[in-house]
């Protein structure tokens, strides 16, 4: 039942890309789909251990310029470079799972907007590597196996095999003893480090994962649209990828793939008036809190539970 | 239960989607996407731009639709911008694009559309790299800001030929390569450059880089801050005690130089569009009495870019030019003149204005006008200048 | 050049003065709040920019007098934070954990405001320069100040003193501070925490208000200025420790004048990442800040 | 004076006390001596208006106590010196007092108060400047007391007063309590160490697991047994 629903929230934008036949709207499903693959990253850590990294953008952007700079300065298939990428994010996710160990709930969040902040800062005054405020343009699409950029509904559909791959892989983690591990850490850490639990060591390896995920979805989403600038991977959008999950329902598979879908697309549809984005997402941020803090799917189940 | 429920909801997704971009073929006026920067920190020339060009439309079509310019919101994002981009390009299938204003965004636009081959005038945008060389499909209305660095020397060597100098710029794509041009020319100049300040995007106080300017003596010091920071910099620059003939702004809005403040009066700006140049055309003159009446100040460059866009669009139209293809085989020939200043609009082979610019001398400032005095005019060709090298 | 050497070293007092107190001043409203509630509010830095646009916009835009421009400001503000706090903060007060839900809760705030001052201002202008209520400059040799931000510092000043004399000398703000320092205690004395957690949040918005309209008479605002000074203030705050006004005024002061010094010798971006990295290390070692418990 | 009857506290699942009656009357001291865990704060907290019951009524003099606040319990004059630390330690002791007699709006009513505070403990007035932070657990509890007393109460509820305290500062405790009932005041105690609630209580509650065991006169429990090798033999 579940991988039903799971499937049909994948398959949504799939339904645009194939049933439309509209450019824009294939676009708009692949942004979709990279926030959905960012999304479910961001529950690894968010949903299964209770912490609110407000890096997430941050880490993915350390990719998504890494990505960059190793395809367009130093040639490299866009195949090799992004697992590359992805690697330094996780390897940067490695260093920000510090702060976990000594820091909780409020403290940690906000050493993560500090953070998140010190990144948009680096991103702008390290040029050499990032181009500053003026961002890297003409950013190639990812190649095929001729060798030439891959066209539209195509890279979507690759776009989707990596939010299915991801959403399969977290699923069977959260099967796995490491994933019962880490539902044990966020429910009682005291009671898991009675059991002999090592918080540490299995709340850095959902760090380590959770970044590599938005190391993927960094690289893909430079090469997606094509530009990589600082604004992409600031603090807003570290907030907005966690309205994603905590709107859809934090702590399920489905819940973030459902904030995604709902959410991403709103900037792209309101291309007329986009201030009112910010005021709609705002709005969101504070209904979601006040009156859905299981989010959306959260809410659905517990109505299904109690009848 | 959720299973029944979400076919509906990505049925209804697809179909707001749908609704939010009408395909409706009209192929009689001319489609211009306009990219612009509507919200985030870059609305206020976004909409500056769109004031101007939005009068100079509703003149055009007096008689008859001619342009229709089709305005997205890139909320000064140039992640956004290339998507818009692609939305006007793909969803409303237009001619050609127009709009940004600043660097950043601008180079998104052009990322795209040199990718899907889509002609884009760039009505307000000094970036030398949106018309590198292999430029194919960027024409840029505005001469590129290495060369208002370099006409920052040539001016302030026609006052005093051995003139020392000071920078304080804010650290933006647009100022640095400002700065660029400046130290290209100020070496083959013997001006010699004393300070050069950079200060970062956030800055907010200059109390202590002012004094440091003041205590390193310059003969003119070329200012550059980004938002606020521009005024508060003119300002403490003023209260350290430099004269007003000594500050040099490279570029000044309507809104801007009204901030400098009437203690500023003196001071020399080099801006491209004055709306009290005795040698505006009639239309310019009009152009200039229509926009107040809408938004009680004076246009300022911004506006008269963007206005003069639609007017050379118009007369492309008006010369038969249909179609991308039409409009770029058009762009590529044009030899006119601005509708306003009537100072020509040529392309060279990249894309770039053949460039001119004006320097002028703040003579009075009031609440909602400021008169200046025309001091230079000057014009060169890009050729002058490596401006391709200087900047990357 | 002697004359010169002292030109810039009282530049650097004049300026860590000025911007230290009134980092201060906004710092300490937050401080308030945070050490009252346990309210980060995130969205201090966008109220800081609303007061300001207010402030240009009746003063000068409108050209209201001072006496009718500054009390609308401060009432307009006062109402929004009072609505704020009446519909969706007062709900979290029961919470122990509450300050989680607030920081995401304020920075959900601080993108709606932002969105709306976009929405709005944005389309006027991209400075905001208030006109100065009095013209021309003292000079204290050698260095020349402006009478407005002689009165921006002496504002500012007086609104810190003011902030710590009632906090010491006044019943209710004794009980700001018992409610701070032991909440059950301070209930079991009589104090109406939820009463006295309305009255931090109105006066720690106030003082933020406060805060914007000496900057804007000081300097000039646009608006990026909302995010740079929730970062900075939040820097302060921590690294003073939440609810001690008195480290939010040294660490201001600190932090003013090693941006003053740092800019003397180095690059100001340098100075960006140290008040970050302060604020970094203040978290791991003490997060309750140098002053507070 | 005070009336618990049939008082029921549920934290969640768990019940901390379970149907208890118990009364206090004008001028008495009235012990509750009770395991960690026998729900003699949760009473105390009920009686302060810091907990709402599940269940029962707390009536004070003539009034039925259900849902005030602790500063209209205060108003009433019923006071609650809470366990640990009912001090603000980053106040001086006169502001502690100070804010003991927070409801109180005339300075002279409140200077009265703190000069008949400083005859009860002359140290506090040596110290009046001194950050209380500072001071030792004894001094600190001494302030804590002194600054309920700052609310001039009718009924003073001390909770576990004497824990953590060297055994002769517990005894100087115990004097005060003593004089202050002599003053006319009434108390209520509880303690887990009973040494103190025997020396100075007239009568004793035993709590154990939310339920009252015992409830006697002082010399009639003294002479049980079994009490007193289970409470007073321990400590």
């Amino acid at each position: 039942m579940r991988i039903l629903v799971i499937a049909m929230v994948i398959a949504t934008p799939l339904v645009a890309i194939f049933g439309l036949r509209n450019d824009f709207l294939v676009f708009i499903a692949g942004i979709a789909l990279i926030h959905m693959l960012w999304a479910s990253g961001l529950n690894l850590l968010y949903g299964f251990t209770g912490l609110i990294p407000l890096t997430y953008a941050g880490i993915a952007g350390i990719s998504a310029y890494m990505t960059v700079h190793l395809v367009m300065r130093l040639g490299l298939s866009f195949w090799l470079a992004l697992p590359i990428g992805s690697a330094a994010a996780a390897l940067v996710g490695l260093l920000l799972s510090l702060p976990a160990i000594r820091l909780r709930g409020f403290y940690f969040a906000l050493s993560g907007m500090v953070i998140q902040s010190a990144f948009t800062i680096a991103f702008v005054y390290f040029p050499a590597y990032t181009n500053g405020d003026t961002g890297i343009a003409s950013v190639p699409r990812p190649t095929g196996f001729d060798g030439g950029a891959i066209p539209s509904p195509y890279m979507e559909c690759v776009l989707a095999l990596f939010v299915i791959a991801a959403v399969a892989g977290i699923g069977l983690t959260m099967r796995s003893r490491f994933g019962r591990t880490l539902i044990t850490i966020r429910e009682d850490e005291d009671l898991a480090r009675a059991l002999g639990i090592n918080v540490t060591l299995n709340r850095t390896a959902a760090f380590i994962i959770s970044s590599f995920i938005a190391g993927l979805g960094g690289g893909l989403y430079a090469h997606y649209i094509g530009f990589a600038s600082p604004r992409a991977f600031d603090v807003l959008i570290s907030l907005n990828l966690w309205l994603m999950v905590a709107m859809g329902g934090r702590g399920t598979l489905v819940g973030p793939l459902l904030g995604a879908l709902l959410l991403a697309p709103l900037p792209y549809l309101l291309v007329q008036y986009t201030w009112v984005k910010d005021v709609i997402y705002g709005v969101a941020i504070v209904l979601v809190t006040l009156f859905l803090p299981q989010g959306i799917y959260g809410f659905v189940l517990k109505r299904k539970a109690r009848t | 239960m959720l299973g029944r429920f979400l076919p509906k909801l990505s049925v209804l997704v697809c179909a707001m989607a749908a609704m939010a971009g009408p395909a409706l073929a009209a192929d009689q006026p001319l489609k211009v996407g306009w990219n612009s920067e509507l919200s985030g920190v870059w609305t206020f020339f976004g909409n500056a731009c769109l004031d101007g060009a939005r009068l100079a439309e509703t003149e055009v079509n007096a008689k008859g639709k001619k342009i229709d310019l089709i305005v997205q919101d890139n909320q000064s994002n140039p992640a956004q911008a290339a998507a818009v981009a692609r939305s006007l390009d793909t969803q409303e299938k237009v001619d050609l694009l127009s709009g940004p204003t600043n660097a950043d965004v601008s180079l998104a636009v052009y990322g795209y559309a040199e990718d899907a081959k889509l002609p884009v005038l760039m009505p307000v945008a000094a970036f030398p790299q949106l018309t590198k060389p292999g430029t194919k499909q960027v024409f840029r209305m505005e001469p590129d800001a290495v060369g208002w660095g370099y006409a920052a020397v040539k001016f302030i060597k026609t006052m005093k030929s051995d003139a020392k100098i000071g920078v304080m710029m804010s650290d933006f794509a647009v100022n640095r390569a400002i700065l660029a041009g400046l130290k290209y020319q100020a070496e083959r100049d013997g001006i010699a450059i004393v300070a050069e300040m950079l200060f970062p995007q956030s800055a907010s106080d200059a109390t202590v880089q002012t004094a440091q300017m003041k205590a390193k003596k310059p003969d003119f010091v070329i200012l550059a801050g980004g938002g606020a920071f521009d005024a508060t910099l003119t300002r403490q620059m003023l209260d350290v005690g430099f004269k007003p003939e000594q500050l040099y702004h490279p570029y000044g809005s309507t809104k801007q130089i009204m901030t400098w403040g009437e203690r500023s009066i003196g001071s020399y700006f080099g801006t491209f569009f004055d709306h009290n140049l005795p040698n505006l055309t009639e239309q310019g003159k009009a152009f200039v009495e229509n926009f107040r009446k809408v938004k009680n100040y004076p246009p300022g460059y911004t506006e008269n870019y963007c206005y003069s866009t639609v007017y050379l669009l118009n007369e492309l139209v008006d010369k038969g030019a249909k179609g991308r293809d039409g409009i770029r085989a058009a762009l590529r020939e044009v030899n006119t003149k601005e509708v306003t200043t009537g100072v020509p609009i040529r392309f060279d082979q990249n894309g770039a204005r053949i460039e001119y610019m004006y320097l002028m001398q703040l003579k009075s400032l009031s609440k909602d006008d400021f008169k200046t005095e025309k001091v230079n005019y000057m014009e060169w060709s890009p050729e002058v200048l490596p401006v391709y090298d200087l900047v990357r | 050049m002697l004359e010169e050497n002292l030109l810039v070293v009282f530049s650097v007092i004049t300026s860590g003065l000025l911007v230290g107190t009134i980092f201060s001043v906004v710092a300490a409203g937050l401080s308030l709040i945070h050490g009252t509630i346990l309210l980060p509010q995130a969205a201090n830095g966008q109220v800081f920019l609303g007061a300001g646009l207010l402030f240009w916009l009746f003063g000068t835009e409108w050209e209201w007098p001072l006496w009718l421009a500054v009390p609308t400001t401060f009432l307009i503000i006062g109402f929004l934070a009072f609505a704020c706090e009446a519909t969706i903060l007062k709900r979290f007060y029961p919470l122990e954990d509450r300050n989680i839900s607030y920081l995401i809760i304020t920075l959900g705030i601080a993108q709606i405001l932002s969105g709306i001052y976009t929405g709005t201002f944005g389309r006027i202008s991209d400075t905001f320069q208030v006109t100065a209520p009095v013209n021309g400059f003292a000079i204290i040799e050698p260095v020349p100040i402006a009478y407005t931000r002689l009165i921006a510092f002496v504002l500012a000043g007086s609104v810190l003193g003011g902030l710590v004399a009632f906090l010491r000398l006044h019943r209710i703000g004794r009980a700001l501070r018992a409610v701070f320092q032991n909440r059950e205690a301070a209930r079991l004395r009589g104090i109406d925490t939820l009463k006295i957690y309305r009255f931090a949040f109105l006066l720690g918005t106030a003082i933020t208000t406060a805060g914007g309209i000496l900057f804007a008479l000081a300097f000039a605002l646009d608006l990026t200025v909302g995010w740079t000074i929730s970062l900075i203030t939040f820097s302060i705050m921590i690294v003073g420790g939440p609810g001690s006004v008195v480290g939010a005024l040294v660490v201001g002061l600190v932090f003013g004048f090693t941006q003053a010094i740092v800019s003397v010798f180095a690059d100001p971006t340098v100075a960006t990442f140290a008040y970050l990295l302060a604020m970094l290390a203040m978290l791991f070692i003490r997060p309750s800040g140098l002053f507070a418990k | 004076m005070l009336e618990l009857q049939k008082l029921v506290i549920r934290y969640g699942d768990f019940l901390a006390v379970d149907g208890v009656d118990m009364t206090v009357k004008q001028g008495e001291i009235v012990g509750i001596i009770g395991p960690n865990g026998a729900g003699k704060t949760s009473l105390l907290n009920a009686a302060a208006g810091l907990v709402r019951p599940f269940s029962g009524s707390v009536r004070f003099g003539a009034d039925l106590l259900e849902d005030a606040t602790p500063d209209v319990r205060l108003a009433h004059g019923l006071v609650l010196v809470p366990e640990v630390r009912g001090v603000f330690p980053m106040m001086s002791v006169h502001e502690n007092l100070l804010v003991g007699a927070y409801l109180c709006r005339s300075t002279q009513e409140v200077a009265r108060r703190i000069e008949r505070v400083h005859r009860l403990f002359p140290i506090l007035k040596d110290r009046r400047a001194q950050m209380v932070g500072t001071m030792s657990g004894g001094q600190q509890q001494m302030v804590a007391i002194a600054s309920g007393l700052m609310a001039s109460p009718k009924l003073l509820m001390l909770d576990e007063p004497s824990i953590g305290l060297a055994p002769v500062i517990i005894k100087e405790i115990g004097r005060t309590l003593g004089r202050l009932r002599d003053e006319g005041l009434t108390i209520l105690l509880s303690e887990q160490n009973a040494k103190l609630a025997t020396a100075i209580a007239d009568r004793i509650y035993v709590v154990q697991a939310g339920r009252i065991q015992m409830a006697r006169t002082t010399e009639s429990l003294l002479d049980d047994p079994k009490f007193v090798e289970s409470f007073l033999s321990l400590s």
